[in-house]
């Protein structure tokens, strides 16, 4: 089991969620973050001074799978973001292996539990 | 009875008037009072523009806080620039295309600028008000129209675009159907009847807003294939806000377009205008719990605002119960007129078609329908006013604004929208500390 | 001093009133003086029904502020259909039972919904304002009372159950008592003094609320075996802005109870409120300093309140330092009966029953020990309306809000209370796009 | 031209109410027709300070709006406070200080408290006002200047010494320069020209801003190595709330200072104030768009307030063309004035002193360049005015916020200014609901 | 040690964090996230359309623990689950190693930092 | 590759930056998040009563770097801290495995995708 950490820009969280479905992932947790990585920091004006933001807003996707879906995650991902234009700050996805994973309301554990 | 009272009123003001402040020293007894009358009803106008004045801000929080926080920014401005310029434009030209004086009763221009004639700041030009009062209240009353287009346009217009197509609707469109009634041109002639404006301001702003938003399309992912998704808008509070704000401005509104502070006039409209706002907000509520199983809250807020709009153009002529019923309608039809838009896919973010065009219309026939005018040759003469401007006005509206379409183009590029008009209009957010959630699910 | 003045201004008004308007043509001289004071008069009158009916604006943003984010639609929808449907409930039969003319003393009513009589638009009607005003400003009035109770209640209560009571409480009880006083009941031949309503309008919603929140019973988490655990409520701008409105609406709410424009009275009662009013908010920030160690926002709003409230009773008998009296300790008695209330378990997320009920109670019995009609006697006078008015409104509020608890059930359960109304009443959000925190600790 | 007909009216009144109100029974005719034109002039000064009244919601809004979240409660409560204690110290001294009756011309006191004299209530006492009239207005007035260094020194000021501050400086500083002008002092004799307060009001609460923010230094971060970094406002719509209620209260802040009801003067004034208004915005969008390239919300707001500032000192004396060059002017200003402060680090959050000082100074010396009284002398009459009251009121502010930073301290701890003055001074959160980002980066 | 990663239901944050009190586990982190799962989505009603919420308001806990208090947590999560009715949506628990851990107050490090 | 996680004081977020910058990590992601330590809970008062806040503001931060690194990152988070007063509750850092890292941009995998 592992757990696929994505960073990715926020108007990509539609077209992932389409193409993790296709690949029957249905579940994943997403929470809001804000990232400083290669791209180019955004410019914002306030009462006539720009500024930069240096700290980017981000999504932080949560995918525990099993093994063998682990490329189909990070290919769904990939694909996404193939078709837009290729500037910096794309994202990250990270994988981690899970020592165990247990449903809550069943108590069931291990690779059933995950889905 | 009424009525014949509140002429009457009107005539000793005049005679009072013509007799009074000018000589002022010869007859003191007679004068004194008329000046203190004068001064009275003036008073009211002005206190009734300043209500109008804040339904600017009344329309500015319905309208940020029916759409997403991403696009607030964008709809303050809209809204801040549209009273600015209103005001300015109507200044400049609009007001002398609206009351040209004399004129062949279809188009009029008395020229640039505004000055008071010689008798301008007495009851000699008006028994209710003097000049600059007038200017003003009608200077405030022009605004409103750009506002209801500003509402159902957001989220999605390119800035310059909007404010250009604005000054084109406020300066010259809505002065020239504006002298067909108020300005004392064919319609009024004809009997045709408004009492404030349910199709001179209303139905107008309404027809703007229906031809923007046919030329403007909906926004991105506002209609899918499985039917239409709502975006909701992201502050209940504003929301609130602004339609109490706006039943607050309608009071000025309705009672300052009777023109002077008669008593008992100026009350009846006042009752009937809340009376129906109230019937309004009740209906419509009934309406959306009935329909849709929950009492809907921006439902009950539009109900308000249509009966308001639905009493305007009788708001006179009306009884209590006349004014319940119309409101109860008013309130019944904009949910219905809500959901008609949505299976149109026309997108109306605040829902400013069925609340100004569908209720203004509503609003005008009623007065052949209902009260003291009612019958079928005064309905008659309402439809054929309400179709008259609707034609005119929505011809206007769609050259003017395809013509700004073709050469400057009308919406904001895919990325902006999806981003928010806020960082690409105005590289400014309007919540910066705020964690908002994602939207796009 | 004033008062004579004030009556001799009346009086002359009404002598005018009576020779004038009817008899237009044949005096002219005399009437038109007349009028214009009667015209005067109504304008103030009228613009004071527009200021209390901002006071539901100022009501609605207290009571959302003061709750939390996941309760703001349920509370801003009953906000929205209290003076909805108080309008309309008034104008059905509120209005008659409170004014029902000649009556017993105790309970008289004129008859369902409203039309002016023959003089209704004149000052032969009153010399202070025409029929449809006095109606527009009883009603606005009316709404309020009901709108106390709805803050008392929030975050728990099943919209349904309250806006039933609602109804019945501003239909029934509010009228009864207040024809008691102002209907010229048998109060008012007692010599019962209320100016403006701190027993007739705030007390009576007070003791609503009290009865509410005894039967209804404290949100789930409010009180712990540790003792009370504060809920905060979510926006602080928002309960800001309300007090800011209800402090203007009460320039109207006292200011037009003297029921004429009367320069020296209505002055006076604008000064004496505001100067409550201040006092009040400083003695509230200062009690709570002192007593809990920093300046609480919340409860310095709380003692403006407290001192408008206050002063309510006797804002025209009042001079400057009476009134600076009876405001800072109406500020401190709010603070310490917020903290009382906390102790007595009794949950009231907006202080309403301590602002309303305690300061109204306070107001009232200050006419007997400040200001111009202060002695022993008027001071028994005052009791004994404070508790006649209380005991009815009490009972009256126990029978029909418990028996709405038999039938309907008047709290929502513990899932939805714990997920917030607005889901469970509206299936909708005050703030879609806002991430709120985690609020059960 | 107005001003012959004002003066015409204005004497009419007042030979009207010498001979009027007093001897009522006897010659009842004219009479009445007087007491009706007072109640007119008393009504609309009435309505004209509970407009002014709302500029202070407008200012806690403009202020809240443009600062940080965590420093909300801070800038409510401040906001609060000031209207509270401002009207209390106005009554206590400010208004026997500022109005001294018979003086040399430069300090006069009255004596502690407010009592009317025997005439305070009726038209002799003044022909557009009674005594509590006149005090509620300029109470209103005179706590504005205090609410316009709030807005300068917030997010880092110790609130018990603002405070202290705000109670000497409405108390004692404004007073007495108002007595100089207002009072019928050495200016108002030297033919100054300051209508409704340009510099009387805004300068005074500007110079006041200025020397505090000096004093007080720059909010943490504000001012780098590599320039100036912006803090963004929390807030646009409550900074857009703002800006719209302070535009309606100044109708009440210019239209009032007529001091009567006359018909053409007061609808000329708030002509003006609008055009002016409008003007300023526009002015500001669009310099900023040029400048900066893009439409910053923040500065369109500035630029309506920096209108009605200019336009403050000559809205009775200027043209509709006279109106909007000085509002175009104005919102120039304001938007290189707040670049130039940020060059100058010195850090105003929300503008105040380009705003209100100034503005107010180009305002004062604009009545010397445009409008009736244009003229090389004036403008030397209006420079010097300008010049007097600022070194009085900047040397008053630096005596006394030094002695204040001597004796209390005036910042607050740098632990603190990070954590928000929400916690730190009132251990409570304007929005414990909302995630709030991260705002240091 | 392991990092114990829970989504769970917003409302049982409370009764979790006694359960964990009682079990001696005082620490833990927890933050806003939105979660796709089994669970029905919600209608919300807006303007008369009604419509779905896929994402779903849960809470994300994070807890580090030495290996033996690793069964405590799970069981202690799950025992709240328990008493609640076994609709789908209750959440997940991944266990995840974790391999060093410090403490930045006083830079200890491994099996004392972590508590 | 390690997933270095640290829980850290809102206010220390501006000179940790500055510190990785120095050590030339120039990625990281940043979350808010709640936590229960060691730490004193706060005071709020709310209408007279005074209650505590045991769930505090706190920053997660989320470093992913190649081995070498990890020590540079420790040591900077932990410099910054030492500066400042020792009170409890500043906080935690936790180490994790990482198995695989993507660059979504590029498809790039391995220690080369990391930075
Ligand atoms: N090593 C890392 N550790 C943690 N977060 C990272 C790391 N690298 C990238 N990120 C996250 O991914 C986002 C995009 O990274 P960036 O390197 O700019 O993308 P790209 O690789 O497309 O240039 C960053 O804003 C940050 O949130
Ligand atoms: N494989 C997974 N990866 C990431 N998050 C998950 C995963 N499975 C469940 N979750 C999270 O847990 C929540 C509840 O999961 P769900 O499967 O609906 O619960 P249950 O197992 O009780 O049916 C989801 O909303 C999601 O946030
Ligand atoms: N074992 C843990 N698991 C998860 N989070 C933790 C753990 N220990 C500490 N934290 C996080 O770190 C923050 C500070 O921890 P605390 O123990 O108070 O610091 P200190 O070690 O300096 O006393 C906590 O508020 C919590 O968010």
């Amino acid at each position: 089991m592992k757990l696929i950490i994505a960073i990715i820009e926020p108007q990509e969280l539609a077209p992932i969620r389409e193409a993790l479905m296709e690949h029957k992932i249905y579940k994943f947790t997403v929470g809001n973050v804000l990232g400083q990585g290669l791209d180019l920091s955004k410019h914002e004006v306030y009462r006539g001074v720009s500024y930069d933001i240096k700290l980017l807003k981000k999504l932080r996707l949560e995918i525990a799978v099993n093994e063998e879906y682990v490329s189909h995650v990070v290919d769904a991902i990939c694909d996404v973001a193939r078709d837009a234009p290729k500037e910096a700050g794309r994202g990250k996805i990270f994988i981690l292996p899970i020592e165990e994973c247990v449903r809550i309301r069943t108590g069931e554990t291990g690779a059933v539990a995950i889905g | 009875m009424i009525g014949s009272k509140y002429i009457l009123f009107c005539s000793i003001l005049f005679v009072l008037a013509i007799t009074g402040w000018t000589n002022t020293v010869l007859a003191q007894d007679e004068i004194s009072a008329a000046t203190a009358v004068f001064a009275v009803n003036n008073l009211w106008l002005m206190i009734a523009a300043a209500l109008v004045f804040i339904m600017h801000l009344g329309f500015a929080m319905l309208e940020t806080g029916l759409t997403r926080a991403k696009n607030s920014v964008n709809i303050l401005f809209k809204n801040v620039m549209i009273i600015c310029i209103g005001v300015l434009t109507y200044a400049a030209f609009g007001f002398n295309l609206m009351y040209p004086g004399d004129f062949n009763g279809f188009f009029g221009f008395a020229g640039f600028g505004i000055t008071p004639g010689e008798d301008g700041l007495t009851s000699a030009y008006n028994p209710g008000y003097t000049y600059w009062t007038d200017f003003l209240f009608q200077a405030m009353f022009a605004a409103t129209a750009a506002t209801i287009v500003s509402g159902a346009v957001a989220e999605r217009i390119k800035l310059g675009s909007f404010l250009l197509f604005a000054i084109i609707f406020v300066g010259i469109s809505y002065p020239i159907t504006g002298s067909w009634q108020w300005g004392g041109g064919w319609l009024s002639e004809m009997r045709f009847y408004d009492f404030a404006g349910s199709t001179l301001v209303h139905a107008v702003g309404g027809w703007g807003a229906l031809i923007c938003v046919m030329l403007l399309g909906p926004r991105i992912g506002r209609f899918t294939k499985s039917g239409a998704r709502p975006i909701p808008g992201h502050s209940m509070p504003l929301a609130t806000v602004g339609v109490f704000l706006l039943w607050l401005g309608w009071f000025g509104f309705n009672g300052g377009s009777v023109l002077s502070a008669d008593p008992g006039a100026v009350s009846l409209v006042l009752v009937t205008t809340s009376i129906a706002a109230a019937a309004g907000g009740v209906g419509a509520a009934l309406v959306a719990s009935l329909r849709l199983g929950k009492p809907d809250l921006s439902m009950a807020l539009n109900g308000i605002l249509a009966g308001l709009v639905g009493i305007t153009a009788g708001a006179d002529q009306m009884t209590v119960l006349d004014a319940s019923s119309i409101g109860l309608i008013s309130g019944a039809i904009v949910v219905f007129s809500v959901l008609m838009f949505d299976k149109l896919k026309l997108d109306d973010p605040v829902g400013a078609i069925s609340v100004h065009l569908v209720c203004g219309i509503w609003g005008t026939l009623a007065v052949g329908l209902f009260g003291a005018k009612a019958g079928l040759e005064q309905l008659s003469y309402q439809a054929a006013g309400a179709i008259a401007i609707g034609i005119f006005t929505a011809l206007f509206a769609l050259i003017a604004f395809g013509l700004i379409k073709l050469i400057f183009g009308v919406r904001v590029s895919m990325e902006e929208e999806t981003e928010g008009l806020d960082i690409g209009e105005h590289a400014m957010e309007a919540y910066p500390a705020f964690q908002t959630l994602i939207s796009e699910q």
